[in-house]
């Protein structure tokens, strides 16, 4: 499998997500200005603060050249996978369901905070179990997910609420405790917490690779890859 | 034409900064002060203001969360 | 005995206006043979400022050792650095942003941030870690230093979490003295092959400077001098507009810009902007490469219309660098710039005379000899006299005498001082770049790995009160302290940055603190064989009741050959046994009860046995490097028994111990002592005073305590203050 | 009386956010906009609109950084 980590001006967690796939594939930068995506099986939007996050997290970044790719290749089916600062900026692009806004608190949140498995039926947490625990680091200031009610219903009757935050670990007040959602095609995700800072015992816990592992199994089947 | 762009928090979306403000008034001693919402304020200049609409609904604002309002602004 | 005159009446000659002596402005006359241009004059009124000629520490910074087999860069450079092996280093600086925080700590501390790293990636280091020293006044007692708190932390968290450096590690005191003047201290480390790093020195007649980054605003227009090196006072309303806003983003692209033009090899020099801008970084290239420069200033970029000559050479906007460029390799550079949306623009050129000269459309607006400039501030010699009695006052006392133990411990861990500083450093961002094998309170010192299998350890130091009450010991534990924290999580030091934040130097006692704190550092670093790579150092820290107490603070770098065996500081397994490790003779003088006790700051610190202490960290380090310790914490504020509960609290877990009757629970005696846990047979040769087990901390005969209950007390004590929700 | 309170970065000071806003816009097809200044918009009900100015320099605004303007905002 080979996963394409996009690099804005700003992205901060590129790096790190791109050592955190090469566990589990190959691995290569795509820088925000090439339109070329390199023919890889799965692009990673990356955390940071793509041009500053000035105007809104994500505004900016969404026109990136490199972005009208990511849009063609979500549309055929590709999988994108957006973490912190790419959730947001896949939600600005209009590829994710709903808005982040700033936490309650107000303030910058670093914490390892425990998630639920809400789904596993999408190729981001399908080597998990539905009620899982994952133990993920989240760190954002622009972290709580917002959509309208009616909208929000329809997202869990579609089964597009994929991860939530476990009773008590919300760091930042997003509706009904949601910390990732994917499109209605299943194959665009994105969540605040960061689980490519979540894949080695050395440096934290290991759950984040399981989602990794999950891309990449989806990227092994013959049906994908058509 | 130097254009005034106010943004707001759409209606019905939690507002913290509204209402940490609207805490910490008391507070400082102003009483008397309700419904605080916080927005941002943006002023360019611009050659063709028949195109304002458009630069708000896609990058200036997002029209999920915040309604825009166009202003002429006194140069 | 020079004047710092700020904000003097109009009538004043304008020499003395910009904090320039009648002493200097004579000798500026008789060096030049003539009367300075008004450019010249600015340039002169910065260079010569406390904050760039260090004119009263200079000689005795002289004291403090810097050489040793790891030293790559010593002092002198933008950041020192030691080598960590494999090919690489570490550069390292620690530097206060004190004044600009007081105006507004929110940017303040942001732009304190951005100075760093940039000194840092100046000698060609990517920035891998940033720590923060903090002082404020008593949070309890005054709404200001709550503010300042939770904007600076907000202004750092900004700045590096938004360029993706890890915070991983800092400390907090809140004492009186801070009230009027905070202290905001950063440091940072940045990771380098050998081969990428480079210094600052101008070379090669007919070489381009090329000036990167950001537009030059009228940001901090005489900011270094009346920032920097004056005494808060009455007048500072007027000063308020030289607040500078920072902008990480840029920075960002400067920094992956400077790193590939010099991996590229670019690049001859490079130096960044900091205080005193253009003239300073100029004026610095051209002297330690004994070469000119030719500046046009007409090229420089600028944000503002209208900008006067003297404004753009000594604008402090942030978020630039200078580099020295080959005529042949502009285009390159410019490309790479470009690639990075930096602004890069050759602004003049490297010229084989001694003269920086500013040109203004070819007109030469200034024209100096560079040594003049750069070395020819006179230096001034301290005149310490040791105070008779204590000038600071006493605090309040919330302790007073008599208490239970019980409750000595819990008020101990919900002080101030003593208290978890999670609500803090959850502000931070201490994992990105993912090196990170130790975070804050899982260990006492930061670990980072370097990527081949080992790493480095850091921390960062200083504790005020104890310097107050005996300059010397108590710089000296300052640097002991630091060097235990390496202890416990493996870690040998390499090397060491301080900054040294003191008074006005021209009173006699600030004189005889700074003079004393110098020697005591040297002394301990001597002692422990670590060299010092680099520094900063803070004056005029003072209000109308007094200077601040007297604050070093020490920062050192350390190495571990496995980062897999990194020390915790948390018990972690029911029946590891419980050691104390190390010459621990507490004391009562100076600890954290005796503040809490409202005592008078000062008394004896105990007198170390530097041998013992010797032997004690290294056996420590030994015993965690091999794996026979499962946790190790040295001894700090509140003393054994605080060490004890915090070891507790890391872990989850209870403790019970049997100490000698009369055992002092809460002296303190910095950097001697340790508790370590692990299998009773690893311990042999250690004193054993308990056993790891049970939901309670039990000192038989003494105290018990619930593990939750203290957990309670350490982590709600700083949100309570602060009236945050806990 | 519902008040209306422009928050602008102070003349002279940097404005990332404007900009990177101005940056933007002309990769994203509109062009011919300058100038571009972002701040804050701040709407509250005040019952003493006397007080205002104190409250802005107060709380609403960091006057060392930022400077603000009054109006009175329909309601
Ligand atoms: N307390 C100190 N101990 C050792 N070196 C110091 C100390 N203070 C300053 N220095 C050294 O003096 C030089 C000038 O410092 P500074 O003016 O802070 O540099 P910069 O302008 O690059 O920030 C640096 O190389 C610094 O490391
Ligand atoms: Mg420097």
């Amino acid at each position: 499998m080979k996963v394409g980590v996009i690099r804005f001006p700003g992205s901060c967690d590129d790096i790190d997500a791109q050592q955190a796939a090469a566990r589990v594939g190959e691995a290569v930068l795509l820088w925000h200005r090439e339109r070329d995506l390199q023919g890889v099986d799965a692009v990673i939007v990356p955390g940071g603060f793509s041009y500053g996050d000035y105007l809104r997290a994500g505004a900016i970044a969404r026109f990136a050249p490199v972005m009208e790719s990511v849009a063609e290749f979500a549309s055929d089916g590709g999988l994108v996978f957006g973490i912190c600062n790419g959730f947001q900026v896949l939600c600005e692009a209009h590829l994710l369901p709903g808005a982040l806004l700033a936490n309650t608190s107000l303030r910058f949140v670093f914490r390892q905070v425990e998630l639920e498995v809400v789904r596993n039926d999408n190729p981001f947490t399908a080597t998990c179990e539905p009620g899982e625990r994952l133990s993920i680091p989240v760190k954002h200031t622009t972290g709580r997910f917002y959509a309208p009610d009616d909208q929000l219903d329809a997202l869990e009757q579609r089964g597009q609420v994929v991860l939530r935050y476990a009773p008590g670990n919300n760091p930042n007040g997003s509706v009904r405790d949601i910390a990732g959602v994917c499109n209605e095609a299943r194959n665009v995700f994105g969540l605040m917490p960061h689980p490519e800072h979540a894949v080695d015992a050395l440096t934290g816990s290991t759950d984040g690779l399981k989602l990794l592992q999950s891309i990449a199994a989806h990227a092994r089947q013959p049906a994908a890859a058509a | 034409m130097r254009a005034r762009i106010l943004v707001r928090p759409k209606e019905g979306i939690l507002d913290p900064q509204g209402q940490a403000v609207e805490r910490a008034l008391p507070a400082l001693g102003f009483e008397g002060v309700a419904n605080v919402h916080i927005g941002r304020l943006i002023e360019l200049d611009v050659e063709d203001p028949s195109r304002l609409p458009e630069m708000c609904e896609r990058l200036l604002s997002n029209p999920l969360i915040e309604s825009y309002e166009i202003e002429e602004a006194a140069k | 005995m020079a004047t710092v005159a700020p904000g003097r009446a109009s009538t004043e000659p304008r020499y003395r206006q910009l904090g320039l002596s009648d002493y200097e402005y004579e000798l500026i006359l008789e060096r030049l043979g003539r009367e300075p241009s008004p450019v010249e004059l600015a340039m002169f009124s910065l260079m010569w400022s406390e904050h760039c000629a260090y004119k009263h520490s200079r000689r005795l910074l002289r004291r403090l050792p810097n050489t040793g087999p790891h030293v790559l860069l010593g002092p002198g450079e933008n950041a020192g650095a030691v080598d960590v092996g494999s090919g690489m280093a570490i550069a390292f600086k620690v530097e206060s942003h004190n004044h600009p925080s007081a105006v507004e700590p929110f940017q303040g501390a942001a732009t304190g941030v951005g100075g760093i790293l940039r000194d840092v990636f100046a000698v060609g280091a990517r920035p891998i870690a940033v720590l923060d020293s903090l002082r404020f006044g008593e949070p309890g007692q005054s709404e200001r230093s709550r503010y300042l708190l939770e904007r600076a932390v907000a202004g750092i968290g900004h700045y590096g979490n938004s360029i993706g450096v890890p915070t991983v590690g800092g400390e907090i005191y809140f004492e009186s003295s801070y009230e009027q003047n905070c202290l905001i201290n950063a440091m940072c480390l940045g990771l380098a092959p050998h081969s990428r790093l480079i210094r600052s020195a101008a070379a090669g007649p007919g070489n381009v400077l090329v000036l990167l980054g950001a537009l030059t605003g009228r940001d901090g227009i005489g900011g270094a001098s009346v920032l920097a090196s004056a005494e808060l006072g009455e007048g500072d309303a007027e000063k308020r507009p030289s607040v500078q806003i920072g902008d990480p983003f840029t920075e960002k692209k400067l920094l992956e810009c400077c790193l590939e033009l010099l991996d590229g090899e670019l690049l001859v020099s490079l130096q960044d902007l900091g205080a005193a801008g253009l003239t300073s970084a100029s004026a610095e290239m051209a002297s330690k490469g004994r070469v000119g420069l030719d500046i046009e200033i007409s090229n420089v970029p600028l944000r503002e219309p209208g900008m006067a000559p003297f404004e753009i050479m000594i604008s402090e906007s942030q978020e630039r660098m200078l580099c020295v460029v080959e005529p042949e390799r502009v285009g390159a550079v410019l490309a790479v710039c470009e690639r990075w949306e930096t602004l890069a623009t050759p602004i003049g050129q490297v010229t084989s005379g001694d003269h920086l000269r500013v040109l203004n459309h070819g007109r030469p607006v200034a024209d100096l000899p560079v040594h003049v400039l750069v070395d020819d501030c006179p230096l001034y010699d301290l005149e310490p006299v040791e105070p008779e009695n204590g000038i600071y006052p006493a605090s309040a006392p919330v302790l007073h005498g008599g208490e239970p133990e019980t409750q000595v411990l819990l008020t101990l861990m919900r002080s101030p001082n003593i208290s978890s500083r999670r609500h803090v450093f959850e502000q931070y961002d201490p994992v990105v770049q993912s090196r990170t094998v130790r975070r804050p309170e899982q260990a006492d010192a930061a670990v980072l790995q370097l990527g081949d299998g080992s790493a480095i350890a850091v921390s960062i130091d200083g504790n005020g009160r104890r310097v107050a009450c005996d300059p010397r010991r108590g710089a000296a534990e300052a640097v002991y302290e630091c060097a235990a924290n390496l202890a416990c999580v493996g870690a040998e030091p390499l090397g060491l940055t301080n900054c040294l934040n003191f008074g006005n130097p021209e009173k006699p006692h600030v004189a005889w603190q700074l003079t004393e704190a110098v020697e005591g550092l040297a002394e301990a670093c001597e002692a422990l064989g670590v060299p010092v790579v680099g520094g900063n150092v803070s004056l005029y820290n003072e209000a109308p009741t007094g200077p601040i107490l007297p604050t070093p603070v020490v920062g050192i770098v350390g190495k571990l050959p496995d980062a897999e065996t990194a020390g915790r500081l948390g018990f972690a397994r029911a029946g590891d046994a419980i050691a104390l490790v190390g010459p621990y003779d507490p004391a009562y003088a100076g600890s954290e009860l005796a503040k809490l006790r409202g005592a008078h700051v000062g008394g004896e610190l105990p007198a170390v046995d530097l041998q013992a202490l010797r032997a004690a960290h290294a056996a420590v380090r030994e015993g965690v490097r091999a794996g026979r310790l499962v946790s190790a914490h040295d001894i700090a504020e509140g003393g054994l028994a605080v060490a004890l509960a915090e070891c507790c609290v890391a872990g989850g877990i209870g403790a019970r111990l049997t100490l000698p009757g009369g055992f002092d629970l809460f002296g303190e005696a910095p950097g001697c002592g340790f508790v370590v846990s692990g299998p009773p047979e690893a311990l042999a040769g250690f004193t054993i005073i308990g056993e790891v087990g049970g939901e309670a901390l039990e000192i038989e005969g003494r105290l018990k305590l619930s593990v939750s209950e203290l957990q309670a007390a350490y982590e709600c004590g700083l949100p309570d203050l602060l009236e945050r929700r806990c």
